[in-house]
C-alpha cells in the first residue's frame, strides 16, 4: 500500500480523526452545503463574512478521510483572507489535486493532499467543501454537487 | 456442478488482468457482472455478419436479424417460464422497465385514493418511478417496513397492515442489492392477489442469480436487466402477463408500435410490439439471449449455491477477522452481496484501498438513499459475488479489509 | 477525399460476403448502416478490459468505464458543435430522444391554445410522440405541407401561414428518409424563433451524413440514432439547449438522475444525469462515439458528397434504364435516399427480387404511412447509399431493376 | 432468377395480374380485414355465410404479388366450402408454405404457393387474407394483423 501513504498522509489521517472548527457557527451568516450523490458525502459549511473578508469558516457533515481533512484544512485556510484571496488558494489546491503540481511558493499544510491527483475519482471529494464554502462566500447558497460538470 | 464449470474463468477475459500491480478480483457484481467470451462473440458476429435492422425488411440480412432477435425473446419467455413469447417486452434494462409499468399501466389505471406499496428497501429504480406516478395520479405511497436491526428482512408481521384493499399494486425487490436479503417473493405475490393489487418484481440482483419461474411466483410484471447476468449493457427486459400488456395503451410512441398512422390519429399494434417504438436493441438483444443460454448451461440452481457458499464464506470472515466491522443482510440464507460499515473508515476509503490491492468493491449509498438513512448510514462498502469469483477471492478480501481496518486505527 | 477512403470496404467486415450466390451490395442504409471493424473493436475492448458499471464508482475498472463514458459525451458535443458536454443526453435512439422531449419538455409546457407544428413529411418517431403529447395536453397538432407532385420539397410559401404565434414547438426532420429531401433547417429554425416556437430537429439521417453544426442551425433539441451512422445499435443521443435540460423534469425515474431521494419524495441531479436514469449503456455509447471519430476521420463533407454523387448516378440510371419506374424526391440536392415507385409491381416484389441478386433494399412505408398515403402510395421500394457504396453498385441496382419490371412486364 | 420462378409462378403472376373476384360483395353478410403495417399490404375480405356454409367470397386491397394471388386462388378454393373444410384447406395451405410440402392427395391451384416457403419473409404474405377470411366466417370480425404472433 506505498500509494496509499500518499493520498492518506499523515497530516490527513490527522485531520480526519479530529477535524478543526466541526462546529455550527453561531455567527455565521453565509452557509454554503455540498454533497456527493453517488455517494453519500454530505457537508455544510459556515461562513461569517464582514465585508469581503471571511472572518470565520467551520463545517459539518460526513463523507470519506480525503472530504473530511480538506474541510478541516479549509476552515484553517480560509478563516481571515478575502473572497478574492480564498479564490487564489482554492486554484491553487484545485491545480494541485488534478496535476500534483504543488507550489513551492505558497507551501502549506494544504500540500498534503497533493497525492490526490493520482486518484481521480477522490478529487470531488477533496474539492467539495471548497466549493461549497467559495459560493456562499459569494452568496450563492445553492447546495453544489459533485453532478455539475468540473469540479 | 456440471462440466460448464471447468474452467469457467476462463470465459471472462477481462478476469485475467491485473490492477495496481495484483490480480483482479473483481467483487462489484451487485452493480455490473462480467461477460463471457461467448456473448462477446454473439455481438461481433452480428455486427459482421448479420446486421440489419429488423421487423421492416425482407431482404436476407434483415431476415437473419429478425430471426435472431424473436428468437430472443424466445429464450427469455423460457428462461422465465412465460407462457408466450409475447409477453416478453425487450427494454433498455431494470430502470426503463418498471418506468414502462408506472407510465403505462400506472397513469391509466390508478386515482387519488389509491395506494402503491413499496417495501423500504427499494431501488431507486424502484422506488422514483413510483413517486413520479403517485404525483402524476395523486396515488399515495406506501412502505412494508424491515425489522429493526440491521438483518434488514422485511416485517411480514406489518403484511396485513399495509396491504390493504386501496393498495393497487404492490412493488418489491426479489433480492436487495444492499442488504443480500431474499424475499419470499411467490408469498408477497399471493397475498397482493387476495387483496387485487397487482405485483412488480425488480429482479435485477436474482434473474442471473437463481431459478426464476414467473408463473410458479404469480407475478403481474417481473423487470430485469440483461448487464447483470452476463449480458451487454443498454438492454433489459419487462415480463408482463399478456392480458395485462394486451390492455395497456403504449408507453412510447414511433416505428414499429403502431398499426396504422394518420396525420391526427394513430392505432397501436398488439404487444409486445406496442411497447417496442423504435429501432430495437438488436446486438444486445441477441447477446442477451446468449448470455441467458449460458447461465442455464451452467445452472441457475448451481449459479445460486455457489453465490451463497461465497456469502457465507465472506460474512463469517468479516465477521470473525475485522475488528469493528458492521455486516448488513441476514446471516444465512442470502444472496451473493455483503455490504459492511468499517467503524470510523468510511466506505470510500475502504474501495479505494482495496483497489489498490486489486480488489474492486463498491462504497456508496448503493442507490438505496432511504435504506441508508433508516440504518442511520450515510453509505457503506459492498463485496458481491458472482459465478467466476473463488473461496481464493474471498481469502484476499477478508485479509485486505484487515490490513485497512489496521492502517486506519494506527 | 482523403487516405482514409482508401481501403474503406474492407474497415466494414460485413460487406465481404454472398447472398443467394451475389457479393452482397447493402442499400438499406437508411433504415441501418454498417459497421467498420473499430467500432466492433471498440465494444471488445471495452467487454474484455474495462468492463464495470459507472459513476458510482471508484475502483479501476469503474473509473476507466467512466472515463470512456463521459469522453464519449464530450466527443458527441464536439461533432456536433455543442456549448458543452451537458447539452448532450445519451438515449437508446432519436425514437427515445424525441419522447423525451414530447414528454419532459412537453406536458411541463403546453396547454390546449398551444399548436405542435409538425411537416407531412415526418417518421412515425417524429409523429406518434406528438400526437400522444397532444392528446395528454389538449394541445393541437398542424402540418407544414409539401407541395403538390413527388419532389416531396416543403411548401415553404405556407410556412408564415402555419407557423404562427400558437405554435410553441416546431419538430421537423433535417432528412427525410423516403424522399431523399434535405430540408433548410437553418431557415426553418430561424423562422420558429421569430414565433417564439422551440425546435427539435430529427437529425436520424443526417448526423452520420453531412457536417452538423447545432449552434449554426440555431435549434433547441436535436435527436440522433447511433445505428444509422456506424454506431451499434440501441444507442442515441439528444441535444438539448442548456437552459431548456436544466429547466425541465425529468424523463424517467431511477438511479442515477436523482440527487437525494427519501422515501416520499427525492431531489434530481442536474442536467444531463436527470435524463439518464439507471444504469446506461455503456459499452454501446463508448462504441457510438469511436463511430462518430470514424466519420471525422472520413470528412462528412466528402461523405455528403458521395452520397449525393451516387444518389444522382442512381437517380439517372433508374429514369433512364427501367420503365415505368416513378421516382420520388427533388431531382438534385438530394441525399442518399432513393425511393421509388414500379408501375404494377409492388415493393415486396421488388425487394425480393432484388435480394435472390444480393441487392439489399427495403419495401414498405418506410414508416411514412400518412405521407405514403398523401402520395396515393401503399409503400415504394427504397435504396440507400452510404459511405462504402461504390458506383459499380449503382450499376448493379440499375441492372437489377431493369431484369425485375422485365419479369413482370412479361 | 431461378428460385424466383418457384415463388412467382405463372399461376401466381396471372392471379396477380387479374385477381379473381376482386369486387366488393353485395350480399355479403360478413367482412373481414387484414393488414401487414410493417409494408402496407391492405386486404378486406366478403363472405357470403349461409348456415355454416361460404356460399360466397370475394376481395378486394393492396399487396404484393403473393399476397394478391394468394387471395384470388382463396375465393375461388372457399366457395361453397362450409367452414370446417375451409379450415382444413387452411391447414393444408399453411402447412405448404411453411414447409413447402404438398399434399399429393389434395392436390389443387394451391400448389403454386408451394414456393413461398422458401421465403419466410413472404409466409405473412401469402396467409392474410386467409386469417381475415376465416375469422370473418367465425364471427370475429376484428381486423387481423400480422404482427399477431404465428401465422
Ligand atoms: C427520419 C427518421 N426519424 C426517426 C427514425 C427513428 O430512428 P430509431 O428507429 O433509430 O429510433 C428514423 C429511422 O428509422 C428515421 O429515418
Ligand atoms: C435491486 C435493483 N433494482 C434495480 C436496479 C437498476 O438496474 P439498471 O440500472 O440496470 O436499470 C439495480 C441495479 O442497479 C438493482 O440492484
Amino acid at each position: 500500500m506505498q500509494d496509499l501513504t500518499d493520498l492518506y498522509q499523515s497530516v490527513i489521517l490527522d485531520h480526519n480523526r479530529r477535524p478543526r472548527n466541526y462546529k455550527v457557527l453561531p455567527a455565521a451568516n453565509r452557509v454554503g452545503s455540498g454533497n456527493n450523490p453517488m455517494c453519500g458525502d454530505q457537508i455544510t459549511v459556515y461562513v461569517q463574512l464582514d465585508g469581503d473578508r471571511l472572518t470565520d469558516v467551520s463545517f459539518q457533515g460526513s463523507g470519506c478521510a480525503i472530504s473530511q481533512a480538506s474541510a478541516s484544512l479549509m476552515t484553517l485556510n480560509l478563516k481571515g483572507k478575502t473572497v478574492a484571496e480564498a479564490e487564489a488558494i482554492y486554484a491553487n489546491l484545485h491545480r494541485m489535486v488534478t496535476t500534483g503540481k504543488v507550489d513551492e511558493d505558497n507551501l502549506s499544510d494544504l500540500a498534503a493532499l497533493a497525492g490526490v491527483h493520482q486518484f481521480p475519482a477522490r478529487i470531488k471529494c477533496a474539492t467539495l467543501s471548497w466549493h461549497a464554502a467559495l459560493n456562499a462566500a459569494k452568496g450563492d447558497e445553492k447546495p453544489v454537487t459533485t453532478e455539475k460538470p468540473g469540479d | 456442478m456440471n462440466n460448464a464449470w471447468k474452467n469457467l474463468r476462463a470465459d471472462f477475459p477481462i478476469l485475467n488482468q491485473k490492477v495496481n500491480g495484483k490480480p483482479l478480483v473483481y467483487l462489484d457484481n451487485a452493480a455490473t457482472s462480467q461477460k463471457p467470451q461467448c456473448v462477446i462473440d454473439a455481438l461481433t458476429h452480428y455486427y459482421r455478419k448479420d446486421n440489419a435492422n429488423v421487423h421492416r425488411g425482407i431482404h436476407a440480412l434483415s431476415l437473419r436479424a429478425t430471426t435472431g432477435y424473436e428468437s430472443a425473446r424466445e429464450r427469455a419467455a423460457k428462461y422465465l417460464n412465460a407462457t408466450e413469447p409475447g409477453e416478453i417486452v425487450f427494454t433498455a434494462g431494470t430502470t426503463d422497465s418498471i418506468n414502462l409499468v408506472a407510465n403505462a399501466w400506472g397513469d391509466e389505471n390508478l386515482k387519488k385514493s389509491d395506494v402503491i406499496l413499496l417495501t423500504e428497501m427499494e431501488h431507486h429504480s424502484n422506488l422514483v418511478p413510483w413517486q413520479l406516478l403517485a404525483r402524476r395520479t395523486g396515488a399515495k405511497l406506501r412502505y412494508l417496513p424491515i425489522v429493526a436491526g440491521d438483518t434488514g428482512l422485511l416485517d411480514l408481521a406489518q403484511l396485513a397492515k399495509v396491504l390493504t384493499p386501496e393498495v393497487k399494486v404492490f412493488a418489491f425487490t426479489h433480492v436487495s442489492n444492499t442488504l443480500g436479503v431474499i424475499n419470499p417473493a411467490a408469498e408477497l405475490c399471493t397475498a397482493a392477489k387476495k387483496v387485487g393489487a397487482l405485483t412488480v418484481i425488480d429482479a435485477a440482483q436474482s434473474a442471473g442469480h437463481m431459478p426464476l419461474d414467473v408463473r410458479a411466483l404469480g407475478c403481474d410484471f417481473l423487470a430485469v436487466s440483461g448487464h447483470k447476468m452476463c449480458g451487454p449493457t443498454g438492454v433489459g427486459l419487462l415480463y408482463g402477463r399478456k392480458v395485462l400488456l394486451d390492455a395497456m395503451p403504449p408507453y412510447r410512441g414511433g416505428g414499429s408500435m403502431i398499426s396504422n398512422v394518420e396525420y391526427f390519429e394513430s392505432k397501436w399494434a398488439p404487444a409486445p410490439a406496442k411497447f417496442e417504438a423504435g429501432t430495437p436493441n438488436i446486438a444486445d438483444v441477441i447477446a442477451f439471449a446468449r448470455a441467458m443460454d449460458y447461465l442455464n448451461d451452467l445452472g441457475r440452481e448451481a449459479i445460486a449455491q455457489h453465490d451463497e457458499k461465497l456469502a457465507a464464506l465472506a460474512y463469517a470472515g468479516l465477521k470473525a477477522e475485522v475488528p469493528g466491522i458492521r455486516i448488513l443482510g441476514p446471516a444465512h440464507h442470502r444472496s451473493g452481496v455483503v455490504s459492511f460499515d468499517l467503524k470510523g473508515v468510511h466506505a470510500h476509503d475502504v474501495v479505494t484501498m482495496a483497489d489498490q490491492e486489486g480488489i474492486a468493491l463498491r462504497g456508496g449509498h448503493h442507490c438505496n438513499q432511504p435504506l441508508m438513512k433508516k440504518l442511520g448510514l450515510s453509505s457503506t462498502s459492498r463485496a458481491s459475488f458472482y459465478l467466476y469469483n473463488t473461496e481464493t477471492e474471498i481469502d484476499r478480501l477478508v485479509k485486505a479489509l484487515q490490513k485497512i481496518s489496521k492502517f486506519f486505527a494506527s
